[in-house]
């Protein structure tokens, strides 16, 4: 319980560097890092194949590309305004709004009381099996994604700049 | 270890929440699509909390379709951003506007 | 089994096969290379294929045929393709079926029409779009065997509509020509109307049959179920009875749907003698005919029919009666020889306007192609004042034609001679003694007219100016051979329905009975069967002679007595001012009516409603557009109030 | 007694680590020395004069760390403070951790209690594996960019690239071995090394995937940026790369991770490729040699040898490593890319579907 909330709170901590630092490099590190204990948090939950995918693909993949991009372009940090927008403002309001209406959510569920995990759960084999037999579809549609994205995503980079 | 599924809800719902006011206040493009990634993020995290909580897989197989298309989608977004950027030499999502009348 | 069973006499035997399917493919394939080689250069193909594909499905018509015959008296030959429409109750194969009343029309459509194709390679030659022409011509005979091929009405609408486009396509061939592409569209608009008629008969019909539990529109089904059908709902009979027939009358070019065929002479000749005059303008009859246990279920129909025939066949001839062209002629002279044969089936001598029909599609193809072969000659001349003592330059077309016209006329032993006789035998004996006076006077006039263009085109003086006259040729045996082989045909024709008791007695009528509804029969004595024969031999002769003393013998006698009746004279010559009379009854309000709507609904109002909507909703989003910022984040913004609320909303219902 | 067990295992990993770290410090100075017919390394030689035998080895083992603790620690005028502080842990850190999962002995008994010779037993442990290597890119990129120059800057660039790159051919490398043996758990890979192909020959991954273990060899020295591929610090180019504005510790803590690497490409190369722990024929009961021959090996014994055989083949391929490093020359940073994305990810991918249909095929026949 202790070390769920330990997590937890460097979770949010991370988090909200993302979100306040001015510095993108420090919210790519943030990212990162919140990507990482959610990866411990999936631990946690017995969902270790999730987890190390969580840190390869997140960690190991994504939040590099932001980096690379990042320092490829030499991304300054932020100018913060002196004045909030009034659309930012309203937008915070509904920010807070909206997580304490899902926070009371998660509280109000009635828990359906823990179950007793079977043996394997989260395993590589069980998930392998429910991938490819109910999600074998997905799975397949999946890779055509992921191919349209990368020719796609190749494409747009490598166009020149016209006049 | 056996914490309540409630605890990873809360906590997912306030990562979520930091996420969206992310995407919402910041005016760096990357920022924003990390932003969004926190928010896809605590989505998986409720999905994977689920799944424990009602003892199947299905929550855990989205959560690796959720990874693959956040992939798909970073990549292609970065790609946008870097085709803007060679065109208008800014990375605020306030000076991109145009889609607008 | 039903008691109503009993009646239709054992079981027919039923000889299941593939090899009906080919008869229409075999056109079909030939329209397809047609279509191919129009559009690119190798136009010569077609000389091949064209012909080539009739021929092969004449052979396999004949092969069928002679199967039928190796059957007992009523069986058929069945070729279940594929199951078409499987809806409901309804269930509906698309079936091919020859027997005995089918037999006759394909090997008139696929014999007929080889002749014709043959014909039309010496006819259309010089023609550039000869490919599409024949593509057409293959088209029009895949359709019309499919029409009397179908073993259901709705089969039978597919090549009913098939030939009708075709003979629109054919009749519009030389398009170039306003007048040409008008009288396409003429008959395509006659058409439709009919058309639309025989859809709702038999929609009527299928609806009727449904009530009786058994949705079927095959012509067996029909036949079967005919009796119970009359008795449940004779009014309802009647009506499908007279729906089909307006349907046949736009086909066929009875009264009042008629007006399309002579202006239909402006498709290239081949057309008219395949399409309106041997083949298609029969479909009327043949439908009625096949319906035949319908119709003999409701005689105020039948009446309706005979009339109608009746009527028509004189009309027809008294108008061409003043006609100058060798076409027009025709074209009015075969509304007149299909108002025969409706008047044969009104009567109830189903057979004998079937035997008609098969007749007159010799001789009146044979007429019509020695009318192409005077206009090849004549570079394009159709008018007999403009000619005169052609037999010296053209002795096959003259002969040829000579033995047309005697065949139409009825002289014995030719072809019309029997079946125009069996005609009017039938409708004396069935007590129409009007109707039959009604023909009796047609048939003279029909001798009297036919032989008026015959003696005018190639007996008496040359009329031809000097250019033409140089020109002069018999046609290219491509042209004269058919011409023969058709001549032949018309003296020998008849010979299969001799009357009762001479050599092999009726055997047309035996061979039919099977397939067709027996009417109640009107024996009549043997003496009053020969008294009649004389009567109408007399006639046609008479006929004849008083052309030849008109317009051979004593040339101007025409002119006196038209100058004598002259008020009548007028009216023939302007035929009536029935389309005259059409253009004000109907296509004028018409016009009236659709120029409000243009002018008035769509343009005002439709228009008005769809600019309005258009303009309206452009002024509104002037407005809302302001709200587009194009700013992911405001859009963001946007999306989260959305769920912030939806949750609200959810969570204060729950 | 569990968590001290555990504690000790680590401690025995990570001394392990260590030790190694330091001793291929000495090993390829004096390896490439070696290479280069001249003596190297021979100057700390404190109390040469007065042993019969040389402690030039131990000296330098000290020496070295010894002087690099001392020396100043800049940190640039301009640079990141923190990320500079920062960057050397990321990557120091990932590699300790991932020499947890790797099994350094079958197991241990002591009376009951079976005691399994590895860290860490996580049963995704080859995917464990991956995600830590790729999480050492951060150190390399963060310190490139917070050291606020130019050669650090384009370090990292080059860095982030070429790891990112060569992840992906390591990966399809190890998704074969993983088919091969239908395990993603190390120490699980290790046992079904031990079982025999054909009754003969050890079921070692070098018989089964020869081609995985080229991939897997070439893609590791890629991933520990040492040459042929040390474009990210290619001294000639960028004077150290991303680690050019560090001294003192932290640059010893980057170059250390150098070494670590090295060790842990050894340790991987030696458990998926070479039977791990494994000693031919050898069982927890003794050795059984094809033919029914049999001899009796105390279990002790047994478990010694068997750490005895990982630390060998261990200590092989850190040599191989560093034979490598002196004999071949940098490649091009174009020529290394298309090595990676055309030569390797394409070889990989054909063994991959080549490996699936054999095992598909071959159900009966392979070892599982």
């Amino acid at each position: 319980m202790i070390a769920f909330y330990f997590i937890a709170l460097l979770t949010l901590a991370s988090a909200l560097l993302v979100v306040l630092h001015r510095n993108p490099i420090y919210s790519a590190l943030g990212l990162v890092n919140t990507l990482f204990l959610i990866a411990v948090s999936f631990v946690m939950l017995d969902a270790e194949l999730i987890a190390m995918l969580q840190v390869i693909v997140y960690a190991g993949a994504i939040v590099i590309l932001f980096l690379f991009v990042i320092m490829l372009l030499n991304v300054e940090s932020e100018v913060r305004s002196a004045r909030i927008s009034k659309i930012g403002t309203a937008g915070l309001a509904f920010v807070l709004l909206f997580a304490v209406e899902l926070a009371v959510f998660a509280l109000v569920r009635d828990p359906s009381g823990a179950q007793e995990l079977p043996a394997g759960f989260g395993s590589t084999e069980l998930l392998a099996e429910t991938l490819f037999s109910k999600g074998m579809l997905s799975f397949e549609l999946t890779s055509l994604l992921l191919l349209v994205a990368v020719v796609g995503a190749v494409v747009m980079a490598r166009r020149k700049v016209e006049s | 270890m056996n914490v309540p599924v409630e605890n990873y809800l809360v906590l997912a719902a306030l990562i979520f929440a930091i996420g969206c006011a992310g995407v919402l206040t910041r005016r760096n493009f990357i920022v924003i699509l990390m932003s969004v990634e926190l928010m896809l993020n605590a989505v998986n995290l409720t999905f994977v909390a689920l799944s424990r909580q009602l003892v199947s897989m299905d929550g855990q197989m989205i959560v690796f379709f959720v990874m693959t298309v956040a992939a798909a989608e970073v990549a292609v977004g970065l790609a946008i951003f870097l085709a803007i950027y060679s065109q208008r030499r800014t990375v605020n999502a306030d000076e991109i506007s145009l889609l607008r009348w | 089994m039903h008691p109503e069973h009993a009646h239709t006499a054992a079981e027919a035997v039923v000889l299941a096969t593939s090899l009906l399917r080919w008869i229409p493919l075999l056109p079909l394939i030939g329209f397809g290379i047609g279509v191919f080689a129009a559009s690119t250069n190798r136009r010569s193909i077609v000389h091949i294929t064209g012909p080539g594909s009739v021929l092969l499905a004449f052979v396999v018509s004949v092969i069928a045929v002679s199967r039928l015959w190796t059957l007992p008296a009523g069986g058929a030959v069945v070729d279940n393709v594929f199951t078409w429409i499987s809806v409901g109750m309804l269930h509906l194969d698309m079936t091919f079926r020859v027997d005995a009343l089918t037999s006759v029309m394909i090997l008139i459509i696929t014999g007929i029409g080889f002749l014709i194709h043959l014909y039309s390679l010496g006819y259309m030659h010089e023609d550039a779009d000869e490919a599409r022409f024949f593509s057409y011509l293959n088209l029009f005979v895949a359709s019309m065997l499919v029409l009397v091929l179908a073993d259901s009405l709705p089969v039978v609408f597919i090549g009913w509509e098939g030939v009708g486009v075709c003979s629109y396509l054919l009749i519009g061939f030389w398009y170039q020509d306003m007048a040409n592409a008008d009288a396409g569209r003429k008959a395509m608009i006659t058409n439709r109307i009919g058309d639309a008629a025989f859809l709702i008969g038999m929609f009527i019909l299928v609806w009727a049959m449904h009530d009786l539990g058994a949705a079927s529109l095959r012509f067996e089904d029909l036949n079967r179920m005919a009796p119970q059908l009359g008795a449940a709902a004779p009014h309802l009979v009647t009506a499908v009875c007279l729906l089909l027939l307006i349907g046949a009358t736009g086909k066929s070019a009875q009264i009042p749907l008629y007006v399309w065929l002579p202006d239909a002479m402006a498709g290239p000749t081949p057309v008219s003698a395949l399409i309106h005059a041997a083949t298609m303008v029969t479909a009327g009859v043949y439908m009625i005919a096949r319906l035949s246990p319908l119709y003999v279920l409701s005689p105020a129909a039948l009446d309706v029919v005979a009339t109608i025939g009746a009527v028509t066949a004189l009309f027809a001839a008294t108008m061409a009666l003043v006609q100058n062209d060798l076409k027009k002629i025709l074209a009015y002279s075969t509304i007149s020889q299909i108002g025969y044969m409706v008047l044969g089936v009104g009567v109830g001598s189903f057979s004998g306007g079937v035997f008609h029909l098969m007749t007159h599609a010799c001789f009146k193809a044979l007429l019509f192609l020695g009318a192409g072969s005077v206009m090849h000659a004549m570079s394009g001349e159709l008018d007999i004042h403009k000619m005169g003592n052609l037999k010296a330059k053209l002795p096959t077309t003259r002969w040829t034609f000579l033995v047309g016209c005697l065949a139409i006329a009825g002289v014995p032993p030719l072809a019309a001679f029997f079946s125009k006789d069996m005609i009017l035998e039938a409708a004396f004996a069935s007590g129409h003694v009007v109707l039959w006076f009604i023909g009796l006077t047609a048939a003279g006039m029909t001798a009297f007219y036919m032989f008026r263009a015959y003696f005018l085109a190639f007996e008496g003086e040359s009329r031809v100016d000097h250019h033409t006259e140089h020109h002069l040729h018999e046609s290219p045996p491509p042209m004269t051979i058919p011409l023969m082989v058709l001549a032949v045909l018309s003296i020998v024709a008849g010979w299969v329905g001799l009357p009762h008791g001479i050599l092999w007695g009726d055997a047309w009528g035996h061979y039919l009975a099977p397939v067709l509804a027996s009417h109640e029969a009107h024996e009549i004595a043997g003496s009053t069967v020969l008294l009649l024969t004389l009567v109408t031999t007399g006639v046609a002769l008479g006929g004849i002679f008083l052309a030849y003393s008109f317009y051979l013998k004593s040339p101007g006698t025409a002119d006196r007595i038209a100058e004598r009746f002259h008020g009548i004279y007028v009216l023939l010559w302007n035929k009536y001012w029935i389309d005259e009379l059409y253009d004000r009854l109907f296509i004028t309000p018409y016009v009236i009516v659709s120029k409000f709507f243009w002018k008035v609904v769509d343009a005002m109002l439709i228009d008005g409603v769809v600019n309005g909507v258009g303009v309206a909703v452009g002024k509104t989003s002037d407005v809302w557009r302001r709200l587009e910022s194009g700013n992911v984040q405001h859009y963001a913004a946007a999306m989260l109030i959305g769920a912030v609320v939806t949750c609200g909303v959810y969570w204060w219902l729950a | 007694m569990d968590l001290l067990i555990s504690f000790v295992l680590a401690l025995v990993a990570l001394l392990i680590l260590l030790q190694l770290t330091v001793l291929l410090l000495w090993v390829e100075r004096k390896g490439s020395a070696l290479i280069q017919d001249r003596v190297g390394a021979n100057r700390a030689n404190l109390f040469g004069g007065l042993l019969p035998f040389n402690l030039g080895i131990v000296n330098t083992l000290m020496a070295d760390p010894l002087k690099l603790f001392h020396k100043e620690d800049v940190i640039p005028k301009d640079a990141d403070k923190f990320l500079h502080w920062l960057a050397p842990f990321i990557a120091v850190l990932p590699l300790f951790v991932t020499f947890a999962v790797v099994p350094f002995g079958d197991v241990l008994v002591i009376g009951d209690r079976v005691i399994n010779l590895q860290a860490a037993n996580v049963n995704v442990g080859l995917l464990f594996v991956l995600g830590m290597v790729s999480l050492g890119v951060y150190g390399v990129v963060i310190g490139g960019w917070a050291s606020n120059s130019r050669y650090a800057f384009l370090g990292g660039v080059r860095g982030s690239a070429q790891m990112i790159s060569y992840e992906i051919g390591m990966g399809l490398a190890l998704v074969a071995v993983v088919l091969t043996y239908g395990t993603l758990d190390l120490q699980q890979i290790a046992r079904e090394q031990g079982k025999l192909m054909w009754g003969v020959i050890p079921a070692w991954g070098v018989f089964y995937q020869p081609l995985a273990l080229v991939l897997f060899f070439i893609a590791g020295i890629a991933e520990s940026k040492r040459p042929p591929f040390d474009l990210p610090e290619a001294e000639s180019e960028l004077v150290a790369g991303f680690y050019t504005e560090y001294s003192g510790s932290k640059q010893s803590m980057f170059m250390m991770s150098d070494f670590i690497e090295v060790a842990i490409v050894a340790a991987l190369v030696t458990t998926l490729f070479f039977g791990g722990w494994q000693v031919p024929y050898l069982q927890r009961d003794g050795f059984h040699f094809p033919g029914g021959f049999f001899v009796g090996v105390p279990s002790l014994v047994v478990t010694i040898l068997q750490v005895v055989s990982f630390l060998v083949k261990l200590f092989i391929f850190c040599w191989l490593q560093i034979l490598v490093r002196w004999t071949y020359p940098r490649m091009r940073y174009d020529q290394l890319m298309n090595l990676g994305w055309k030569r390797l990810l394409p070889i990989g991918l054909a063994n991959v579907v080549v490996t699936a249909v054999l095992v598909l095929a071959l159900e009966g026949f392979t070892i599982k």
